[in-house]
C-alpha cells in the first residue's frame, strides 16, 4: 500500500514535469549565463524566462526579482540586508509571534548585533494583533516582517492593514510567502509590498531554490559577495537548472491556482471535520480564514511525536508541534503564543496536504487516527483526569 | 544508528508496551514529572516477599519515554526491592539497543518514577529513604509568576 | 558538428552518471532528512553517505563538512564568519592578488565594515612571493585565504609554506579548492588547513551546492540564521537531490583521481606547445608548476573577446581575460598583478579543459586559431609596430 | 536583445570588415585611443572633389569596436566631407541595428577617429577647425606615475 503524505509543510515532491523541464540544463545547457560563446544562450534564455514566471506569480517586473538559494536564505537577505543598509538610523526589526525560525532567528541574530527586536502578539487564532503592531511599529523601525499565513496552524495575517501601519512610519514591509505561494494567488503591488520570500521548494519546484522580490527602488545590502550576479544582491554563478526549476514550478502554480486550492480545501475541510469529531480534539488556529493546505489538530491527553509514530507505522506521515518531535525539545513557539498550554501544543499534530493529495488518503487518516488516539490515552496519566 | 531512529527493541516496546494501565490495589505508587513540562509519568506497584510481584505504568510523553518505561516495567518485574532500589538507568536503556541523542533526557524519569513509588512504599512502612526520595522538582514552581521552568 | 567545449573553469557539465543518481530524490525520496516519520529516512541516509563522499576527497572528517550553496557562500562564509567570531580581536585579512572574485569582494566588503584588508604580491607566474607573506602575515591577522592554483593562470600556490606563517601569527587558514578539486589531490590534515571551499560544479555535479570544511575546533560564526541546519553554520532546509550530486561527484573524482587528470594534463600541454607556436603567443603563468587542465596563452597585438567570438563561431567555447569580455570592463587582476601590460591581458585566453575534452577537441583548436589570429592580426593597428 | 549578443548586422560586419587596411597613399589618417586602454583605432581616408573617395581602416579592439568601424566606413564612403563631418555615433549604431548596452563604450572610438582624419585633412590644407580637434586623450597620461588613466 502507498503512503500517504500529510507533511507538506516540511517538505514536497518536485512535480514530474518540473524535473523534465530542468534535465537539460544538467547535461546539455550546462554553460555559464555569462558566457559570451554559444554555450551561455540557452542558460540565459532560460533564466530570464524563469524569472518572468517567477514574477508573474506575485505581479512583479522581472527585474524584481533575485534568486536565492531558498527561503531562508531570502528572509537573511531581506531582514539582514535592510537592517545593514542603515535607512536613516532606522534600527529595529519587528515580526510576528508566529514567524518561522528562519525569521525568529535572523532577527535575533541582528539583535545580538546591536538592532533591537520586538515582536507583534497574536490572539488565540494566531493572527497579529493590529493593536500590538500600533504599539510596537515606531519611527525608528527599519523593517516588517510578516508571514503571508502562519506556516504552522495556517492563519492569515491582516497583511494590509499591517503593511499599512509599518508605511505609516517609514518601514520597509517584508512578506514571507513560502507556505501560501502554491495555494493562494498574491500580488505584490496591492498588497503595497516591498521585500517577499518565495521557496521553489514549497511551489514543487526543485530545492536550493528561491527568490526575493525587491520592489524597484527599495535598497538593500547584498549578504553574499562575489561576482555580482543578480544585479550584486547575490553573487554566485547561477543554479540554472533549480532557477529553471522554480520557473516552471511557479508558472505551473500560477495556472493551477483556480484548480488546485478549492480541491486541496474541500479535502483538508473533510479532514478537520473528521478529527475533531474525536473525542477532546479542536482544530488550532482560525476555522475559515486560514491556508487551504493545513489543518492542525489537538488531541487532548496525549503527546505528538507518539501520534506521529504509530501514524508512521500505519504508511501516514505528518508533523507534530510536539517539543518531543523538534531539535531543540521546545514546543511550538506559534501554539505556545496563541495561548495553548505546553501540554496541548504536545498533543497537536499538523496534517499539510498538497496538489496530490487524495480523497483515499484523507480517508485512510480519517479511518486510523480514532484507534491511534484511543490506544495513547489508555497509556495517559491524564486522560479523564 | 541515524539521528532520530529509534531501534527495533525501543520501537517494539513503544508499540506493544508491557505492564500497562492502573492498578487498583497498588502497594505503592509514584509519579514524576509535569504535564506542563511535556513529561508525566505514573508508576505502580504491587509488594509479595519484598518482591515486585506487579507493576504497572502510565506514560505523557515520548515514544522513548513509554518505551523506556514499558522496558523498566519487564526488569524489575520479579526482582526483589533491593535489586529495584539498585537499578540504573544504563541497564533499562542498553536493553532497549540505546536510545537517539536528543531522546536521552526523556528516557530518565523512568527509574525516577520506580525510586519514588519505592520511596513511598518505605514510608507507608515507616521506613525514611531520603536516597530514594522525589527530588524537588518542576511540578513545585508552575504556579509562580514566570511560569514553569522545566528541566 | 559537435561543439568543442573548453571554458570547464566557466561551467562544467554535470556527469550524467551523477545526475541519475540525483533524480530519485526530486520526486521519490523527497523527503526532509530531519523528519522523524519513514519518509525522512532515505534523504537523511543518503545526505550522510554524501558527507562521507566530500569529507573522503579531502581528507576530512564528515563531522567537519558544512553543506552551503556553493563556493562563494562558502568563501564567504569562511571569511566574514572568522572575522565576525572576533578571534582575540584580530581584525585583518590577507588575501592574494589572484584570487577569485568571490574572495576579493568578500574581503573588500568587510574592509567596508571596518576590518582591515591585506593582498599578497605574486611573482610573474601568478605565485604568491613568501617575502610578501612575512610582511603582511602580523599578529592582528584573522585569516589568510588563498586559492590552491589561481583558478585563471593555473599556477600552483606555496600553500604549505603560506600556511605555516599564517599559523606562525596565530592567524587561520582558509584555501579555496574550486578549481582543483576535480584534478588534483587534496588533503587537509597534511597541508594543515582550517577552512576549506568546494564547488559541486566544478566537481561536475550540480550547481547550487558547496562544502566548507571546518576543522574542528575552528570557529566561526554563521552567515544563515534559521532552524540550525548543518551544525548551526549554515540554516535552510537542505537540498537534499544537490547534496547526493556532490557527493557522488566527489566519490567519482576520487576514484578517478589517478586517470582523469594526466589525461587531461597531456591534453593540455599538447595544446600549449600547440597555441605558443603561433607568433607572438605566450603562455600565461607557471609552464609546469600549474592546474592540469588551465591553458592560459596571450596573442599579442589582438583582443580577446573578438579572438573569442571568432572561435565561437567555429564552434569552440573558450574564456577570456580581457576587459571586453567582462561585465565590469576591467582587465584581468590576476594578469596584471603578474606584471602584464593592459594590451598583453587584453590578448589572453583562457582554455580549460575538463575529463570530457579529446584529442580532436584540442585538435579542432589547433587547426582554428592560426588564422583567427592572423585574421585579428591584419585588422590591427598594432602588429608589427 | 539578451545582455551580452550582437545583432546579426553587427556580426556580419565583425566576421567580415569592410575597407580594411592601410592605404599607402592616404590624404589623411586619424588615430584614437590607446593599446594601454584596450581600445586603438587608425583611419585613413582619401578625399576626392571634396568627396570620401577611399577610407581604410585597423582597430584593435572588441568586435563591437570593429564592426561600429567597418559599418562607418560604409556610411561615409563616397559622402562629402561634410556630410561625413556631420555624422554621428547613432547613425552607425542604428544602421547596425543597436548594441549591447556594456558595449557602447567601445563604438564611441570610431566616430572619433572619422573626425580626427577629417581634422588632420584640414589642417594639412592650413584650415583649423577645433570643433574637430581631438580632445585630451588618455595617451597623453599614458607616463604619467599612476599609469594609464583610461576612460
Ligand atoms: C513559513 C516558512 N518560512 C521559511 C521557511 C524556510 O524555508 P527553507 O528551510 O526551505 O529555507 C519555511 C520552511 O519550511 C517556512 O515554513
Ligand atoms: C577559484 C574560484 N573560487 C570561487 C568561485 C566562485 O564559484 P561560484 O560562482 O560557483 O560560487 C569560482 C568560480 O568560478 C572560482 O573559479
Amino acid at each position: 500500500m502507498n503512503r500517504v503524505y500529510m507533511d507538506s509543510t516540511t517538505a514536497m515532491p518536485v512535480r514530474p514535469e518540473v524535473l523534465e523541464v530542468m534535465l537539460p540544463y544538467f547535461t546539455v545547457h550546462y554553460g555559464n549565463p555569462s558566457s559570451i560563446h554559444e554555450d551561455g544562450k540557452m542558460p540565459r534564455m532560460a533564466m530570464d524566462d524563469a524569472r518572468g514566471h517567477v514574477a508573474g506569480l506575485i505581479g512583479a517586473s522581472p527585474e524584481e526579482v533575485v534568486f536565492t538559494s531558498g527561503a531562508t536564505e531570502s528572509i537573511n537577505l531581506a531582514l539582514k540586508g535592510a537592517l545593514y543598509a542603515g535607512r536613516e538610523g532606522r534600527k529595529g526589526i519587528v515580526i510576528t509571534a508566529v514567524d518561522h525560525r528562519a525569521v525568529t532567528a535572523t532577527a535575533a541574530s541582528m539583535e545580538r548585533k546591536g538592532y533591537f527586536l520586538r515582536e507583534l502578539a497574536v490572539d488565540h487564532y494566531g493572527k497579529a494583533r493590529l493593536d500590538s503592531a500600533m504599539d510596537l511599529l515606531t519611527k525608528d523601525i527599519s523593517i516588517l516582517s510578516v508571514p503571508f499565513a502562519s506556516g504552522e496552524v495556517g492563519t492569515h495575517q491582516p497583511l494590509k492593514e499591517l503593511a499599512s501601519l509599518a508605511h505609516d512610519v517609514g518601514a520597509l514591509v517584508h512578506v514571507d510567502l513560502t507556505m501560501s505561494a502554491l495555494m493562494e494567488p498574491f500580488d505584490v503591488r496591492s498588497f503595497d509590498i516591498d521585500l517577499a520570500t518565495l521557496s521553489s521548494a514549497d511551489l514543487m519546484g526543485p530545492r536550493g531554490v528561491g527568490a526575493l522580490y525587491v520592489r524597484k527602488g527599495v535598497r538593500i545590502e547584498h549578504l553574499l559577495s562575489g561576482g555580482g550576479h543578480e544585479r550584486g544582491l547575490r553573487s554566485g554563478s547561477e543554479n540554472v537548472p533549480g532557477i529553471v526549476g522554480m520557473g516552471e514550478a511557479s508558472r505551473i502554480a500560477r495556472e493551477r491556482m483556480g484548480t488546485d486550492p478549492p480541491m486541496v480545501l474541500s479535502l483538508r475541510d473533510g479532514l478537520i471535520s473528521g478529527l475533531t469529531q474525536i473525542e477532546d480534539s479542536y482544530l488550532n488556529g482560525h476555522p475559515t480564514d486560514r491556508l487551504p493546505q493545513n489543518a492542525n489538530i489537538r488531541f487532548q491527553y496525549i503527546e505528538g511525536e507518539s501520534m506521529l509514530l504509530l501514524l508512521d507505522l500505519n504508511g501516514i506521515s505528518v508533523a507534530s508541534g510536539s517539543a518531543c518531535a523538534q531539535k531543540n525539545l521546545e514546543p511550538s513557539k506559534t501554539l505556545i503564543s496563541m495561548g495553548l498550554k505546553h501540554e496541548e501544543a504536545h498533543g497537536s499534530l499538523q496534517f499539510s496536504l498538497s496538489p496530490y493529495t487524495t480523497k483515499a488518503d484523507t480517508g485512510r487518516v480519517l479511518d486510523v487516527m480514532p484507534g491511534i488516539v484511543e490506544e495513547l490515552r489508555k497509556l495517559s496519566p491524564l486522560t479523564g483526569r | 544508528m541515524a539521528r532520530l531512529e529509534y531501534s527495533k527493541k525501543v520501537l517494539e516496546h513503544f508499540t506493544n508496551p508491557r505492564n500497562v494501565g492502573e492498578m487498583k490495589d497498588a502497594d505503592s505508587v509514584g509519579t514524576v514529572g509535569n504535564p506542563v513540562c511535556g513529561d508525566m509519568m505514573e508508576l505502580s506497584i504491587k509488594v509479595t516477599d519484598d518482591r515486585i510481584a506487579d507493576i504497572r505504568f502510565r506514560t505523557f510523553g515520548c515514544a522513548s519515554a513509554i518505551a523506556t518505561t514499558s522496558m523498566l516495567t519487564e526488569i524489575v518485574k520479579g526482582k526483589t526491592l533491593k535489586e529495584a532500589e539498585e537499578l540504573k538507568w544504563d541497564d533499562v536503556v542498553s536493553n532497549l539497543d540505546g536510545l537517539p541523542p536528543v531522546k536521552v533526557h526523556c528516557s530518565l524519569l523512568a527509574v525516577e518514577g520506580l525510586k519514588i513509588a519505592l520511596y513511598n512504599y518505605y514510608k507507608k512502612r515507616g521506613i525514611d529513604r531520603p536516597d530514594l526520595a522525589p527530588k524537588e522538582t518542576e511540578a513545585e514552581h508552575v504556579h509562580s509568576d514566570e511560569g514553569p521552568s522545566c528541566v
